[in-house]
């Protein structure tokens, strides 16, 4: 097909979609087929679509995302590895009028990070957690992640997780879904069309919940790939999260708000 | 409304932060400190702050880091070994260039030590304290009047050179209670706007702010670190602050700041009781520190004795000033022992001679 | 007048707030004060002491280790701080609490039997308030008009109806120096 | 087949060719190239004129480099159709 049949066919076409004007026009320097470009995507539209990049602030960990703000396109604050729920808190707790995301990987947020991590929630600090969980370390080059499944080869786990010596894959969303102050905890995925449907709706009812002022901490995690650490295709990564990941880290809601007040 | 109250030190600088404007303080319980962190959770709430208890030092640090980089005037406190925690998130916040005020209330260690006063901190307080190159303005003061006088001139050169500033003091001075009148105050007038570079969402679609201590390029990071130092050039030629006692005629000189310059000075009184021509210097500023004062005085004096409550860490900054010009002795009590004003005379009589340069 | 004054005894005599209160009072007659607790673990059922120094001119050390009065509560206290009181100084000491008396032959000493005034005024914790006015016969740096004034401040509203207890205490202890 | 028309832009020198939009088209209008662009990838480029604009690739494009266009009622966009954009 040529330029200018192309050209032609769009004369008479709408524009359905585009990449939202949020994240910088810049390429990312994640791997091919890394689902954080994806989740990047969604919350930019979704703060462009609630019209709050005026008053949006995000906090980049430690990990492939150090550089998020050279992709996300509102004020972002860096934060050291692990206490990225810290400076939210920091934020949102003198300025309760910001909405606030804080965007984590699982070694930031499930490693070094838990506390913070636990008590922010627990004390319902009102911002918006985007958990990428891709069971790895992904910048570091490949090592276990507390969240790896048993079995897995890591680095650090060559002949794969022995839980006696390594411990489990731990569930972050079901266990914060225990503290009072968790809101809304959802797990979610991006690796299909639909998939990123639904994650990109329940980040932006996460940012909903904030810009109205609803009560608690709200956690989006995702499921994701990693196909240079997991040594796979990105399509075999894909296909490995259908098979055996999603079997462990089951999608859907984990908590839901109660029902609200008419 | 300016009267004269009895307060502790902790309280005492509690109250002036308030009084300063204090946006948000964020800090976790440890001796001697707590009474700064339950003054704050009484009243910082009714005044229109934020105040939270964290989880950890490591939490406190970076909340002060998160709400200072958005803009607000923020602190947090602890003692020695919560210090010690929090520097990795004051190194990022040195990098970074927000302004905020600390405070580490000394304790005796090393290790979890003891909760009695000590300046064996001062190493980690002066010479940065976590990785990479950089200062804090570190202010000591020796009185609960200081403590909140030094909270005013500590939030506003943090806001000056967007950089935090340290107040370095003691659990004696945390804890005891003196007299203090709080001075007049304008928090509008005082408080920075700081909307050029903070977080605060991209108000009207101006371009993006981004808080960080990341540059990826050595060629980025190196001009990052010049930047650090030239402010720091400018500190050390403007915020240089020390106070001397009785060094006119002095041939004998101590040097010592904080909780140990009270108890100096009282030395100094026994010293002159008995005909001994001695001076003292408080640096209160210990970075920058007053090196060149140290260098001037060292001309006319016959010999310098440093006290601290340490193993001897001011003691090699003074020797620094002074090169060789004059001995310079250290007398010094640790883990949480306090000097006494008549074990320092003892020293001063070891060392003294008369015999003053010109 | 530079008076250096340290109080102790175990926690719960009231040793801090007799300390805070002389300390206060000072600030009501507008002169130079220091008070500085013993502070940790000690403080939670231990023994207990502060140093409170009242003066007219600005107070350059408030590290201390030789005392103008020593204020001594309990036998353990005594033990440690008899020897703190200068050559000519005063020591005030309870009755009661304190089993060997004191030996010094170059300071005044005082025996107080403040507990068992006390228990005779139905209220054992103005123990300390008869000690400090006994304190204030020995050496009256202070008004007991200030001292009634400084109570206010550290006694907190609920227990304000005490005040004047606490001065009959504090009279009660002046009477009793020199009747041992 | 297809009863809506739809067409795709692919920025093809951003393509990193991870496969994925080429995997999730429901039409497989799309293909990977046989050439490298200038960082060393093969990129997807729309090979059929089969695509009814679904947006599916966009969707699971890490990249965001492609801009999905449709002509028929049917348009759900997944958010508001910004105005004067040039192509």
């Amino acid at each position: 097909m040529s330029e200018k049949i192309k050209d032609n066919v769009i004369e008479s076409m709408k524009e359905v979609w585009e990449r939202t004007k949020l994240l910088h026009d810049a390429p990312n320097h994640y791997c091919p087929g890394c689902g954080h470009g994806v989740v990047h995507r969604l919350i930019m539209e979704a703060v462009e679509e609630l019209g709050v990049m005026d008053r949006t602030i995000a906090i980049a960990p430690v990990g492939c995302s150090v550089l998020a703000y050279n992709y996300l396109n509102v004020d972002t604050q860096q934060a050291a590895h692990g206490r990225a729920t810290a400076c939210a808190t920091g934020i949102k707790r003198v300025f309760p009028d910001k909405i606030v995301f804080t965007y984590q990987g699982d070694g930031d947020l499930a490693a070094i990070g838990t506390g913070e991590t636990i008590h922010a929630v627990n004390r319902g600090d009102k911002f918006l957690i985007v958990f990428i969980n891709n069971g790895i370390y992904g910048m570091t080059g490949g090592q276990m992640a507390p969240t790896t499944l048993e079995g897995a080869k890591t680095s650090t786990s060559p002949d794969g997780r022995d839980v006696d010596l390594m411990g489990h894959a731990i569930r972050i969303a079901e266990m914060l879904a225990l503290l009072p102050g968790a809101y809304y905890i959802t797990r979610q995925a991006v690796n299909s069309a639909k998939a990123v449907r639904k994650a990109k709706k329940a980040i932006k009812k996460a940012l909903q919940y904030q810009i109205d002022g609803k009560g608690g901490t709200c956690l989006v995690e995702v499921v994701s790939n990693c196909p240079s650490g997991w040594k796979m295709t990105p399509e075999e990564s894909n296909k490995y999260l259908d098979d055996e990941v999603f079997d462990f880290y089951q999608l859907g809601d984990i908590k839901v708000p109660p029902k609200e007040e008419k | 409304m300016n009267k004269k109250q009895l307060m502790k030190g902790n309280e005492a600088l509690a109250e002036a932060a308030i009084r300063a404007g204090l946006q948000g303080y964020f800090g976790y319980p440890i001796t001697p400190q707590s009474e700064l962190l339950e003054y704050m959770s009484r009243e910082l709430h009714k005044r229109g702050g934020a105040f939270v208890q964290a989880e950890s030092e490591i939490a406190s640090i970076n909340m002060v880091y998160g709400a200072a980089g958005a803009g607000a005037r923020v602190m947090t406190s602890t003692s020695s070994p919560g210090y010690s925690l929090m520097q990795e998130g004051i190194s990022y916040i040195a990098c970074a260039e927000l302004p905020c005020l600390l405070v580490n209330v000394v304790r005796g260690g090393p290790g979890l030590g003891t909760i009695q006063p000590s300046q064996g901190d001062y190493f980690q307080a002066v010479k940065g304290g976590g990785h990479g190159d950089y200062k804090l303005i570190v202010l000591a003061p020796n009185s609960v009047q200081e403590m909140a006088d030094f909270t005013y001139i500590g939030f506003d050169l943090a806001d000056q050179y967007r950089m935090p500033v340290l107040i370095l003091t003691d659990g004696a001075l945390g804890q005891m209670m003196e007299s203090v009148v709080f001075p007049e105050y304008d928090i509008e007038k005082n408080r920075t706007n700081h909307s050029s570079w903070a977080t605060t969402g991209r108000v009207n679609g101006r371009e993006q702010h981004v808080i960080t201590s990341l540059h990826l390029q050595s060629e980025d990071m190196e001009k990052q670190n010049q930047i650090l130092q030239k402010k720091y050039r400018k500190i050390e030629e403007n915020e240089v602050r020390f106070e001397t006692i009785q060094t006119e005629d002095a041939d004998f000189l101590l040097v010592a700041y904080g909780l140990s310059a009270r108890i100096a000075h009282k030395a100094v009184n026994l010293a002159r009781e008995e005909g001994l021509k001695v001076g003292l210097l408080r640096p209160i500023s210990l970075y920058p520190f007053p090196y060149q004062a140290i260098e001037d005085l060292s001309a006319k004096v016959s010999g310098i004795l440093t006290v601290e409550m340490s193993a001897g860490q001011m003691v090699e900054d003074v020797r620094l000033a002074v090169n060789g010009k004059v001995p310079v002795g250290f007398y010094g009590r640790m883990g949480g022992m306090i000097p006494q004003p008549d074990e320092i005379l003892e020293e001063i009589k070891k060392l003294y001679s008369p015999k003053r340069r010109q | 007048m530079n008076e250096e004054i340290i109080i102790a005894g175990f926690g719960g005599q009231g040793v801090l707030s007799m300390g805070m209160t002389l300390a206060y009072a000072g600030m009501v007659e507008d002169k130079e004060v220091i008070w500085m607790p013993s502070y940790g673990p000690e403080m939670r059922g231990g023994t207990a002491n502060c140093i409170v120094v009242v003066s007219d001119d600005k107070v350059s050390s408030p590290i201390i280790n030789k005392f103008d009065t020593t204020i001594i509560l309990n036998q353990p206290s005594m033990d440690k701080f008899e020897s703190a009181v200068k050559p000519g100084g005063n020591i005030v000491y309870e009755a009661n609490n304190v089993m060997n008396p004191p030996t010094r032959d170059d300071a005044k000493v005082f025996k107080i039997p403040a507990a068992e005034e006390a228990k005779k005024l139905n209220n054992p914790r103005t123990m300390n308030m008869i000690i400090l006015g006994a304190f204030l016969a020995v050496k009256p740096i202070i008004e007991i008009s200030s001292i009634l004034e400084a109570l206010k401040k550290v006694l907190p509203k609920r227990h304000h109806h005490l005040i004047p207890l606490n001065e009959k205490a504090l009279r009660l202890g002046m009477e009793l120096v020199g009747k041992d | 087949m297809a009863k809506i028309r739809g067409h795709v832009i692919i920025k093809t020198e951003e393509c990193k060719g991870c496969d994925l939009c080429v995997i999730e088209c429901p039409q497989d209008s799309l293909e990977m190239s046989k050439s490298l662009n200038q960082k060393g990838y093969t990129f997807s480029i729309l090979s059929y004129d089969t695509c009814t604009g679904c947006t599916n690739c966009a969707l699971v494009c890490p990249e965001a480099i492609i801009t999905v266009y449709r002509e028929g009622k049917k348009v759900k966009a997944t958010r508001p159709i910004s105005k004067g954009q040039s192509v």
